[in-house]
């Protein structure tokens, strides 16, 4: 069974209510207008279908629904987000992924600034990001794990990712199609470029979902060569300090 | 009774054994006095091995080996199910350490008799291996 | 229940607390033929040297059997009537039983050597014998031991302490034959000599004269005081005339028992099985009498309890010198050895099983070596080889910590 | 560099007299300072001393000394000695100083210069023995309205709770100690932002999980199992600064119960970077509150500076149900030593500028106000809620009563305490057994004397303790600190 609401007869509370306690597995929202924190805390693998624009923090703290966005989406998409997918059919705000531990984010055309910050790996988990379009300045800051991937297809003249890209970042990977200018990209970050397509081997089931879920050619995708950007030194603070009793 | 020792919270200290060998053979639990003007010995062992460490100490056994197998009736169990040795009737044989499966029982320094755990049954109050364990590592478990 | 000991010593008063331990209510009889009560063999050195009292000999407390409520008949028990389980005493008494425990001991032996059954000639086992030579040594003359195992050096050391002069006479090539391999003895040799006993290996004693002894040699040695210390031998005369399975000593199955349902046997008498061995063997130890004696009181009371067999094991404090030997002392393994002056241990191994150790002078590592070869744990030579940089406890393999944990875990030792 | 112009900062005197050589003060440091020969000479290296007093502690004989290294400079009442060696360190290496616990400097502490009040003839004494005297309180907002939403509450049966504390700055076993005394006492402990390991879950119910910058261990299971969530800005050792949790202390248990690969550095930015604004924090806790069902209470944690009255003005406006405060004198496991000793301002000023504008604003009820930073013994207690407080946190004295000599070294993971490490070797060290009982033990003893000092005021609640600033006097005080503080001079 769906469920069905309208987000127009709702409030903000009343909503996230109405939603919380509707039994069923598949949870379809009409006509959102900027409400916030839905799917938030959400452990459960249900669906969620949102039309619309949402606000803050979508599916922050989550741990394991589907969400799906047909409109755009505001701050904070994924924020500390555990397992799950969300995919969003339009843009995203600031803070994308603040601090993800796990599951996966697809968005489609471009996003705000310190995207996949503070992202992380664990265990089994490894947190994934790919967005079709472009993304702001600090992109991947304090990165500690997982991949993100940015593809840059909408707007070819321009460089996929804004300034301080990778700054303060010590490990995980960030993707890029094309080759990037290099003084976007942190001191500490080595850039590689990739021409044959047999290097993208680890990426490429995640560029194959991308282009499933947005209705994208492969060879679009591929098109150009890719950038990969990684760590030098994952310990850059180990001689910063001298340790002093006083 | 007996000591229980945890090696989860033994730090190899040794105070255990400190303590002990200053509460026997006349020293009156004074550690100076003890180590300054005489020759303590411990009762009970401190084992070291693989990062862990514990006391080893009497296990006050139901049926004992070493009361089976003193020739001389010196080691007997007291009604608190104390194991000990009655120094006056011990000739030194070792037998006792011979049997001893945890190789608790210990000839004296000078070999002349054994010596072991009696969970310092003079004192009134708690042996002083478990009164003076810095970490709680030692405890007496008073069932018989 | 009738419960009959023939018997007083140490597998008697094991018998008694197994039976009381179960059955606290039935009828128990011990005759004692020593008409000593129990008390301690080894402690008889003690005895002539003054070292011990009389009742500093005891094994329990003198009221040990009155608090047992235990009935004791002087006397020798003559014979055994199965049929009618009746037990009859030399004294035309008869004592009848449900439940009997043989528990008569061992004797020394006598060696057939012509004059041996002289009055300055004595044997070394029971508290009258000590008696008996307290009386001959005020003269302070030489003393001839005859045999080098246990019994012999405790009474070499006794007479040395007594100021005599002693002479050992070993037939074996080398002391403490049943208990040393050849190094090993040597280094005990060496400390006896170093001491002022003479220690004659090699040879025999081939006739006794008027206080002097000849030997094989052609050789003969001036003595006041001879002692016969060759070994013991099972007193097993009433269970082979009452028809009970005897061979070198009387045969009992796993639980003690005879070949009578009705008879159970315990202590220096019987033949057990030698854990290391795998053989049945007469392994008079006084450790192992108690363990016997125990097992056999509890079976006698109504228990099924195996006895598990036991090893050869023996700890000898001479002049100073501390020898603790345990296993089999015939193994053919091979040797891991560790010497630090007069401080050794010899550890012999089959495969990676521990078939016997001696430690000379360095007992406190003894106990967990016993038990290990009891319980033949196996562990390969390598960790041994470790152990053996420094032989301390803290230092054992980390098999014999896992098996002491598992003692812990699964109750088979229970600590009080 | 081959020379060091730093000298030892304590030497080690052995007294020959009483030492038995057995050993105890060589297995106990950890630093390496004790050695034994094998022909059993002992000697020293003082240089490795950092004056934590293991040895002296366990020495059985009391052999051991450890005093102030004689290095004795000109007197400079200016160029102090620490100011030298600081320097000295700094040349050697070209590091940021980094140091521990909290700020050591001889700032003018507050607490003792007031003075607390007394029955006198006039209204009666209470003797709290013998009469009921309560010291139970509620944390949280005390607002609600006809058809609104119960608000969730904490229940403390004393003021006192224990303050956030990682397992990664501390060992699990304080970690065990404080949490069973909380739930022992009826008090609450705070997981710090080190996540809850697994072994703590059964104490779930007095526990306050934290959600700090770096969301380490964060996932609904840990917000939704604790008795109230707290999401921490910033804490008075270092104030508007993050933390850094160094790859050699993350332990694969460590990186289990923070949700982080092992041994890679566990970094908290400085700021929450979805909270660059009060609106941003309203969306946090609001977050956090979905996220929770509304059943939680969400404090926040801020460090006392400058314009802290605003700020927490803000905060009970962005609906934290309780506003926590940590002063400069608030410590750490680590930090740079210029922001731990220069930033922020006293935890007695900030609550009673806090409590006085919250009054004032008409807002006192929404949120309740928990002081932390500093608080020694239960008069600092009586003081401060006394100056507004409705709870204080104990961070500093809880690990004292764990054995902690404040040595200032926790930075190095090698605490001789088993306290501020995550080395097996060094962390069982602390038996929480143990550990629980003397912190219990701090806890009913400052319960007694709290309840002493309230029955002298003759004051049977702590509710009418709260605020209660006629039951404090100024001694030495400048007015214009008077003024700050809401009270009169000793004397008026």
């Amino acid at each position: 069974m769906m469920a069905v609401f309208d987000a127009v007869e709702y409030n903000h509370h009343t909503l996230l209510e109405a939603m919380n306690q509707s039994p069923d597995e598949e949870i379809e929202v009409l006509n959102l207008n900027g409400q916030r924190y839905l799917g938030c805390g959400w452990k459960n693998h249900k669906s969620l279908i949102l039309h619309g624009t949402v606000g803050n923090n979508l599916g922050a703290f989550c741990e394991g629904p589907t969400i799906l966005l047909y409109g755009n989406g505001q701050e904070g998409v994924g924020n500390t987000m555990s397992a799950g997918e969300i995919i969003v059919h339009g843009r995203v705000g600031d803070i994308a992924g603040y601090s993800m531990r796990g599951g996966s984010l697809y968005i489609r055309d471009d996003a705000g600034y310190r995207l996949g910050i503070h992202m992380k790996a664990y265990q089994d988990k490894s947190p994934l990001i790919v967005v079709g379009g472009r993304s702001g300045a600090f992109l991947g800051e304090y990165m500690a794990g997982g991949t993100i991937i940015i593809l840059g297809l909408n707007d070819p003249g321009f460089s996929p990712i804004g300034p301080y890209c990778g700054t303060g970042m010590y490990a995980g990977e960030i993707w890029l199609r094309g080759e990037v200018p290099s003084n976007h990209v942190a001191d500490n970050i080595k850039a590689e470029v990739f021409q044959e397509k047999a290097r993208l081997e680890v990426i490429m089931p995640h560029l194959q979902r991308f282009a499933a879920c947005f209705g994208y050619d492969m060879s679009i995708i591929l098109d150009k060569p890719f950038t990969r950007l990684t760590v030098v030194d994952k310990r850059i603070f180990s001689r910063l300090y001298t340790g002093f009793a006083g | 009774m007996k000591i229980q020792s945890n090696s989860e919270y033994c730090l190899g200290c040794g105070l255990c054994r400190i303590y002990c060998a200053a509460a026997h053979d006349g020293y009156n639990g004074s550690v100076i006095r003890a180590f300054k003007k005489g020759t303590p010995q411990a009762r009970a062992g401190l084992i070291e091995h693989q990062q862990q460490s514990w006391i080893n100490t009497c296990r006050h056994c139901q049926d004992a080996p070493c009361i089976n197998a003193c020739i001389t009736g010196a080691l007997q169990k007291n009604n608190e199910g104390i194991v000990f040795i009655d120094g006056q009737r011990c000739v030194g044989c070792l037998t006792c350490v011979m049997v001893c499966p945890f190789g608790h029982i210990q000839p004296s320094l000078d070999f002349s008799r054994a010596v072991k755990c009696d969970l310092c049954r003079d004192l009134a109050e708690a042996p002083v291996c478990v009164s003076h364990c810095p970490n709680g590592a030692l405890r007496l478990i008073e069932e018989v | 229940m009738k419960y009959l000991i023939i018997g007083s010593c140490i597998a008697a008063a094991g018998a008694v607390e197994g039976i009381r331990s179960i059955d606290p209510e039935g009828e128990i009889t011990v005759i004692d033929g020593e008409q000593r009560g129990c008390y301690s063999r080894p402690l008889i050195s003690y005895y002539l040297t003054g070292r011990r009292t009389s009742s500093q000999l005891d094994y329990r407390p003198a009221d040990f059997f009155a608090q047992q409520r235990v009935r004791i008949i002087p006397g020798r028990a003559a014979s055994i009537d199965v049929i009618c389980k009746q037990v009859l005493l030399q004294d035309g008494t008869g004592l009848e039983y449900d439940r009997l425990l043989l528990a008569t001991g061992a004797s020394p032996v006598i060696p057939p050597i012509p004059g041996i059954t002289q009055s300055w000639v004595n044997t070394f086992y029971t508290w009258q014998d000590a008696e008996e030579i307290s009386a001959q040594t005020a003269a302070k003359g030489t003393a001839v031991v005859l045999g080098s195992g246990l019994i012999g050096l405790k009474a070499a050391e006794a007479l040395h302490h007594m100021g005599m002069k002693v002479v050992m006479v070993e037939k074996q090539s080398h002391i403490l034959p049943r208990l040393l391999s050849p190094r090993s003895a040597a280094a005990v040799g060496g400390h006896l000599q170093r001491h002022g006993l003479k220690v004659v290996t090699g040879h025999e004693v081939v006739a006794v004269g008027n206080h002097e002894v000849a030997v094989d040699d052609g050789s003969s040695i001036a003595a006041d005081l001879l002692i016969i210390a060759v070994g013991t031998r099972p007193n097993q005369d009433l269970a082979r005339e009452a028809g009970l399975q005897t061979d070198r000593g009387i045969i009992v199955d796993c639980h003690l028992r005879t070949s009578d349902p009705h008879i159970w046997a315990a202590g220096d008498v019987i033949e057990s099985r030698h854990i290391v061995r795998g053989t049945d063997e007469v392994m008079a130890l006084l450790p192992l009498a108690h363990r016997e004696g125990f097992i056999a009181g509890l079976n006698m009371a109504g228990s099924r309890t195996r006895y598990p067999g036991g090893i050869f094991l023996n700890a000898v404090h001479i002049l100073g010198m501390h020898i603790i030997t345990a296993g089999d002392p015939e193994t053919t393994g091979s040797i891991l050895r560790w010497q630090e002056g007069e401080r050794c241990l010899e550890l012999t191994m089959q495969g990676q099983n521990l078939h016997r150790y001696i430690a000379i002078n360095i007992p406190g590592i003894s106990g967990p070596l016993t038990a290990l070869i009891e319980r033949q744990v196996k562990i390969p030579e390598s960790e041994w080889f470790k152990f053996l940089r420094n032989p301390a406890i803290a230092n054992l393999p980390a098999a014999y910590w896992a098996e002491v944990r598992r003692w812990q875990d699964d109750g088979s030792l229970r600590c009080g | 560099m081959s020379l060091s112009m730093l000298t030892p900062a304590f030497t080690v005197e052995r007294n020959q007299d009483r030492c038995i050589g057995c050993g105890v003060c060589v297995k106990q440091c950890g630093n390496s300072v004790h050695h034994k020969d094998e022909d059993g000479f002992m000697w020293v290296i003082d240089k490795n001393c950092v004056g934590c007093h293991r040895c002296a502690v366990l020495c059985p004989t009391q052999a051991l000394a450890i005093k102030e290294f004689p290095a004795a400079l000109r007197p400079n009442s200016y160029w102090s000695t620490s100011s030298l060696r600081e320097i000295y360190a700094q040349a050697e290496t070209g590091g940021v100083l980094l140091t521990g616990m909290g700020n050591p400097r001889p700032f003018r502490s507050y607490f003792d210069h007031l003075l607390l009040n007394a029955s006198q003839v006039t209204n009666p004494s209470i003797d709290p023995l013998r009469e009921p005297m309560e010291l139970g309180t509620y944390l949280g907002s005390q607002v609600s309205s006809l058809g609104e939403r119960e608000k969730p509450l904490l229940k403390l049966d004393m003021p006192i709770m224990f303050s956030a504390m990682s397992y990664g700055a501390v060992s699990l076993n304080v970690q065990k100690s404080l949490a069973r005394a909380a739930r022992e006492k009826g008090t609450f402990w705070n997981t710090g932002e080190g996540g809850l390991h697994s072994d703590l879950q059964e104490y779930a119910a007095s526990t306050i999980v934290q959600v700090a910058s770096g969301r380490f261990g964060v996932n609904p299971d840990y917000l939704n199992q604790a008795a109230a969530v707290e999401i921490k800005i910033g804490q008075g050792a270092k104030p508007g600064i993050g933390g850094h949790l160094p790859g050699e202390k993350v332990s694969a248990d460590v990186a289990r119960t923070r949700m982080i690969p092992a041994w890679s550095d566990a970094i908290s930015p400085a700021p929450h970077h979805d909270v660059y604004s009060i609106e941003d924090l309203a969306q946090l806790i609001e977050t956090l509150k979905v996220a929770t069902n509304f059943e939680k209470p969400i404090s926040v944690k801020v460090a006392a500076v400058h314009n802290i009255s605003a700020i927490a003005s803000g905060m009970v406006r962005a609906g934290a149900d309780i506003v926590a405060i940590d002063g400069f004198r608030g410590a750490t496991g680590a930090a740079p030593m210029r922001i731990r000793d220069n930033i922020g301002i006293p935890i007695e000023i900030a609550i009673a500028q806090v409590d006085q504008r919250m009054r004032d604003e008409g807002i006192r009820d929404q949120a309740s106000l928990v002081a932390a930073g500093g608080i020694r013994n239960s008069a600092d207690v009586v003081k401060i809620l006394a100056l507004g407080a409705d709870a204080v946190y104990i961070g500093t004295a809880a690990l004292i009563a764990l054995g902690c000599h404040l040595c200032h070294t926790c930075f190095t993971g090698r605490c001789n305490w088993g306290i501020a490490t995550t080395e097996a070797q060094l962390s069982k060290r602390l038996n929480p057994e143990l550990g629980a009982v003397r912190a219990a033990n701090l806890l009913q003893a400052w319960e007694h004397e709290i309840k002493e000092m309230m029955g002298g005021m003759g004051i049977n609640a702590v509710d009418s303790l709260r605020g209660n600033r006629l039951m404090l006097k100024g001694i030495g005080l400048e007015q214009h600190e008077l003024d700050l503080l809401g009270i009169t001079a000793a004397g008026y």
